[in-house]
């Protein structure tokens, strides 16, 4: 992401781009995408300890940084642009999010600060069959308050699901509807009564897994049945560090796509100086400033009533735009593009699979219609 | 988005609030007479000329036109950050000068970088002033996206340069009192080294404007025809046969200026509206299309705000004219497809039996005007790859070659 | 329609293609859409008289030429191509069409020779507020059989309804949904208890018309309230003819912006010569193609379980591929393509216009997408 | 659509069937092995290339291979309309010959038109019965689109050409025994005049076959590196300097085959049916996806019966090849994008965990393949523009100059 950061924050980003160029080069995302736990336990204690990553949108009494957004958004943008495996998205800023957002101030000082050192944390919110994230579709039910929260069902494409040690868990009280009745639940794995299973990710540099609930222990986060609004702000949070992590990446394969035009010739003549891809460029670059504006617009709307229709809009935008910049990549590439050795399909697969996640393009523009609607 | 201004900048807002609040009625609606001529007829067209020419001179008198331009040519001498709060209080009120900041800000550039002394001293003011208006003369029927080719003849005769040619798509041509004219000097020389600037009365004899229709059905543009017209060599702007480094300064504004002009109208809103009232709205396609109109514009919007923002805080604008230039023209056509679409078969229908006074049907057959006009939207596309992303140029076949021998349509 | 023609019917569309050109050219077409007709009574008749057009789909013993689909699709061809200004497709396609498969023989042999000898006919169909071309939504009710077809309600976009003397009118039974239960009347104008009202068309080549009706009396076609299987027929084959007619004006621009392409020259090239350029003429040449081939798959299923899915497929397609094709015509030619005095615009709203005619491309794959699941 | 057959016509389908059916099993569905390798291991697909074999030798003994080359080189004697009457009598069993006709197909007319006497006679009939199988040594790294660009040397020392360089993108290679190959024999002459095609044994010192494993994982293509390989003037095709003519003739055949291979794998209607299993044929906008991919299949099958109805009726088809080669890619495109994104989350899945075996994510990741292999969308949009509407060239700046001259993505 490099759109308007102050002098600190361009710094912070150059810091960051050198630092996973380092640990994590090309080579070392194929190796651990082939791992099952599919990130470096050295590199990610690294990142804790010595850049404080994990902690940056945590208060600094809860062990953090004490950042906004904008920080947040860096370090997606970085991790995104490097492809860089590893459980950040689903510790820091799903769970870490959600933990922020709903759980009691005991809750976060239990928590978060092993999140900012480096414990792994998840969000379970799909269920099997849902086919959408999507937490008002949830149907996994809150135990009765005398069941010592033992909970029963079926979470699927759980981000780094196997690996996490601390899960939350949405479920919603019997009978509700839509966002009210939510609770979220905490438990800490390995636990009896939960069974984790790894699925195999089409895009393998973020684990996914299945997690069974079999009368699993938990707590629950904050006040029961009342996480729905707090959790859609966390939700609306990650999906704007979801879609800097996007941009990121689209970034990269832009800049990869526009110095190969540059430097491949054909029929005696750059092959960037034919219309075909030269424009096929320009129209990656409208998307990507296009893209770039709305994160910026969503992110300085934090907090405002306006924060959830932008986020939408971000969302909306990126899904499409990153995707169609890994193909224009691949396309303008030619042959080499879609060879396994060369980097544009990890690009590919982790836009598709981004498009899904936390609600594809379709989902948005209705929620975006919905807001309209009540605006109307 | 709100931002909070400096106190200078809060200060200026109120005293251009308080002028525009003592000189101007608010705006009400759809029916404003800023919102552009009512019908298409050459009266009506001509009054609401006229109407922006009054405006013009009342910004100019209260000392809100050409805000940024130096205080000797009779600007004053401010900042781009006046210019945008003006701007952005001035939408609230029903007033515009409609084509005429455009031509100013086309016309005075090119005089006060190129023109000579006298030249800037004779035309400036009423420029500013509104008190004569200026046409562009430079497209012709074989120079359009390649706005160089031009053929219009202009031969030395004594003092004089005798003019020979036809302009086309010259904006407001049958309003305006001026031209400026680029005209062939040299056919010996390769094309852009030929090419001399000319500032031309439009009242002399020879000179025939003739509106053309566009398929909306205004008369925006017009061709004009040079008979032997007889130009003292004191009205050229910059030098003899370099005239081509005059038309670029103006040609640098002109994309920027089309890609942001602010758009209150035909908002995606007014769709939402639509669409409830004739029980379209819970057709989960519409809604779509809505919102994806309604994405595109915000986008449009933020670019817009983010290049307000970098001029209003001092940084140099991230955000590329053609960029815009693109997303304005795309956003407006999703916005008028997706508006005549919903209307199912109302959207047959034209003239006082449509929806909106046919605004969407309008809006739809001007969608070509929008990517056309100001440059194609290929030509802007090779902006962006070439000057944005440093892709190389296309093999010219036109350089370094005698005009005279190139190959042109007319010969095809 | 160039695709596949016998000699014959080559020879029979090279014929219409000058009686066109010499009796339409643009200008008279300019000068008739600015009347309240809206057409040539001399071209017309000359048309039924000399041609005998009107007649093509009709048995020879109700007064026609005893051709097929494919001849009507060359004339629909023909007159989209020249974009004559003529009640063609309201007369003979249309209220021919349902004439055809809904009356009983004596009502065919009284009114198919008046159509094909140049009588005006049209179908009411649409209603106000109805916002679609759509046979199931139609809520004006048939009149009680004691009531002598005195019908009441407003039909709404009715092509050449002030002209026309033939009127045929859908309306259903009380309480009756979908296909079932509709009934299609006649009547003749001008009639006491009918209202036409011009209404202004934006593609001012086809006349438009509100028709308020206050108890005007009527004939039933057929059987009362069992018109909905037969007039599905004919919609479809004036689906499949209105395609041809789309198909005929997209050669028509085809062929205009590629030699515009030829001609031009910018920078020292034919403009044909810019990738740009020529991609947006390959793309409609891909189009075209498409366009073709369904058209004449359809035409050749007539008649069988295929053909409603067939004439669904290629109004699908031809609705945007014929207006994408005006588009890029207007955008090829710069400047001169947006002015009023160039045919271009005529065609683009042609195309604008045909996109709702018989429903649009939405409610077509919709049409297509139920079919699939029938047979899933 | 079905066609009634003539009388001959008939007799030759009804010969066909029962042939098929003495020598082959009915097509059962998903898990048939003509399908293609279940996995991407070298050992399967090394397995799945012996049965194609197998297949290829078994339809030339029964006197189906080659149905329309001329008997004198082996072949049938036979029309294009028993070829299409073969191919649609074919597709009910479960037997392919996978990769074999494409490339007996590239190689038999090359040799037959521009090969001696003697290399038709030693290499045609193994060739034909998929005895020897054969690869096409023509793409580079720096000669994709550009294919005349070669630069893969061949030095003449006596009766031999001394080979020197790298190929890519060779279909097969692995497998394959013999390969066409384009080298540069002359630097001094124009891009397109200094190239020869040679025979080349792929057993022969100093070739080195490397896969290379494509973005869903198989090993299609392959990198093959010449060093000093030793190749006899005697398998030189054609006239030394002038293996571009011979080239010609076998990419003439190659966008059209790719373009319309029969697909028979991942049809719309299988989409209907996951998104009905699934509750999301409810949603409106699945619907319209499905069918808008649905309108697409079928506009593809339409001009393939058209152009197969051509030669049946002995017409000269109206179908151009790279029509049908766009069409064929985007409507695979649209597809995989419908496939995948129908099924919501569960799309981000691979391997055994997702629905049908992850066909649908390989799909997405194949349509690149589809869309640059056999020639890039952007090569046949030029030649729709060329060929079929008379557009002219782009100016070539590679022409007239010698090869070495000229500039090269390695230098750049």
């Amino acid at each position: 992401m490099a759109f308007i950061l102050s002098e600190e924050q361009a710094e912070f980003r150059d810091t960051l781009r050198r630092f996973f160029s380092e640990t994590t080069p090309s080579d070392d995302v194929r190796r651990l995408m082939d791992t099952a736990e599919g990130y470096d336990a050295s590199v990610w204690s690294t990142m804790a300890e010595e850049l404080g990553l994990q902690g940056v949108p945590f208060d600094e009494r809860h062990g953090g940084q004490g950042f906004g957004l904008d920080e947040l958004c860096i370090v997606a943008g970085e991790l995104g642009r490097a492809l860089v495996p590893c459980p950040y998205f689903a510790s820091v800023v799903l769970a870490g999010g959600v933990l922020k957002h709903v759980a009691s101030e005991a809750q976060r000082e239990a928590l978060l600060p092993r999140i900012a050192s480096g414990a792994v944390a998840t969000l379970a919110l799909v269920e099997p069959g849902q086919g959408r994230w999507d937490a008002t579709s949830i149907r996994m039910e809150t135990p009765p308050e005398a069941d010592d929260g033992r909970l029963t069902g079926i979470k699927d494409v759980v981000l780094d699901g196997t690996t996490a040690e601390i899960i939350l868990v949405v479920t919603r009280s019997p009978g509700s509807r839509g966002w009210e009745g939510l609770s979220v639940h905490w438990l800490e794995a390995p636990i009896e009564g939960m069974q984790p299973k790894a699925l195999q990710p089409m895009d393998a540099t973020r684990k996914l897994a299945r997690l069974h609930f079999n009368g699993a222990r938990s707590q629950v986060l904050g006040q029961p049945g009342e996480a729905g609004p707090a959790l859609q702000v966390a939700l609306d949070e990650a999906l704007v560090a979801l879609c800097a992590e996007m941009v990121g990446g689209m970034e990269f394969v832009h800049e990869s796509a526009v110095d190969y035009a540059r430097s491949r010739h054909q029929f005696g003549r750059p092959i960037g100086s034919f219309q075909a891809i030269k424009h096929k460029c320009a129209d990656v670059q409208i998307d990507l400033e296009g893209a770039r504006a709305a994160i910026c617009a969503a992110r300085d709307a934090a907090g405002s009533d306006e924060f959830p229709l932008l986020a939408s809009i971000a969302k909306a935008h990126c899904s499409d735009a990153y995707y169609r910049a890994t193909q224009e990549n691949v396309q303008i590439h030619g042959g080499v593009g879609f060879t396994w050795e060369y980097d544009a399909h990890l690009y590919l697969r982790r836009a598709k699979s981004s498009q899904q996640l936390l609600g594809d393009a379709d989902q948005h523009r209705e929620r975006i219609a919905r807001t309209l609607e009540a605006h109307a | 988005m709100q931002r909070s201004d400096t106190p200078e900048q809060a200060e200026f807002r109120t005293e251009v609030r308080e002028w525009l609040e003592a000189h101007a009625e608010p705006r009400k609606g759809e029916g404003d007479w800023s919102n552009g001529p009512r019908e298409h007829t050459p009266e009506a067209e001509a009054a609401y000329f006229e109407r922006c020419r009054e405006w013009q001179r009342t910004r100019f008198d209260g000392g809100f036109a050409c805000i940024t331009w130096p205080e000797k040519y009779g600007g004053r001498g401010g900042t781009p950050v006046q210019e945008i709060i003006y701007g952005q209080e001035e939408a609230h009120f029903d007033v515009t000068a409609g084509f005429l900041p455009a031509s100013i800000s086309l016309v005075g550039p090119a005089l006060m970088r190129h023109g000579s002394v006298e030249q800037c001293k004779r035309y400036l003011r009423p420029l500013m002033r509104g008190e004569e208006t200026w046409c562009q003369l430079f497209s012709e029927p074989d120079a359009g996206s390649d706005l160089a080719a031009v053929r219009t003849r202009a031969e030395r005769d004594g003092d004089e340069f005798v003019v020979n040619g036809q302009k086309l798509w010259t904006t407001s041509a049958q309003h305006c009192d001026y031209g400026i004219l680029l005209a062939r000097t040299n056919a010996e020389a390769p094309k852009h080294a030929g090419i001399t600037f000319l500032l031309v009365d439009m009242k002399i004899p020879g000179i025939e404007v003739r509106p053309l229709i566009t398929m909306k059905g205004d008369r925006h543009f017009n061709e004009v025809f040079f008979t032997d017209v007889r130009v003292d060599v004191a009205n050229v702007c910059g030098e003899i046969d370099r005239g081509w480094a005059v038309a670029k300064t103006t040609l640098a504004n002109e994309s920027m200026m089309i890609g942001t002009g602010t758009q209150t109208q035909g908002t995606t809103a007014s769709l939402v509206q639509y669409a409830m009232d004739h029980g379209r709205w819970e057709d989960p396609l519409v809604r779509q299309r809505v919102a994806e109109a309604y994405v595109q514009e915000r986008l449009l919007g933020f670019l817009r705000d983010r290049l307000q923002e970098a001029v209003l805080e001092g940084r140099m604008p991230d955000v590329d004219g053609s960029v815009m230039k693109i997303l304005w023209s795309e956003s407006r056509t999703l916005r008028a497809e997706v508006g005549l679409d919903i209307q199912g078969t109302d959207g047959l229908l034209a003239g006082d039996d449509a929806f909106d006074h046919a605004y969407w049907q309008q809006l739809v057959l001007d969608r070509s005007m929008g990517s056309v006009g100001g440059g194609t939207l290929e030509v802007h596309r090779n902006g962006i790859g070439e000057r944005v992303l440093g892709l190389a140029r296309e093999p010219r076949a036109d350089r370094d070659v005698a005009f005279r021998d190139l190959k042109t349509s007319t010969e095809g």
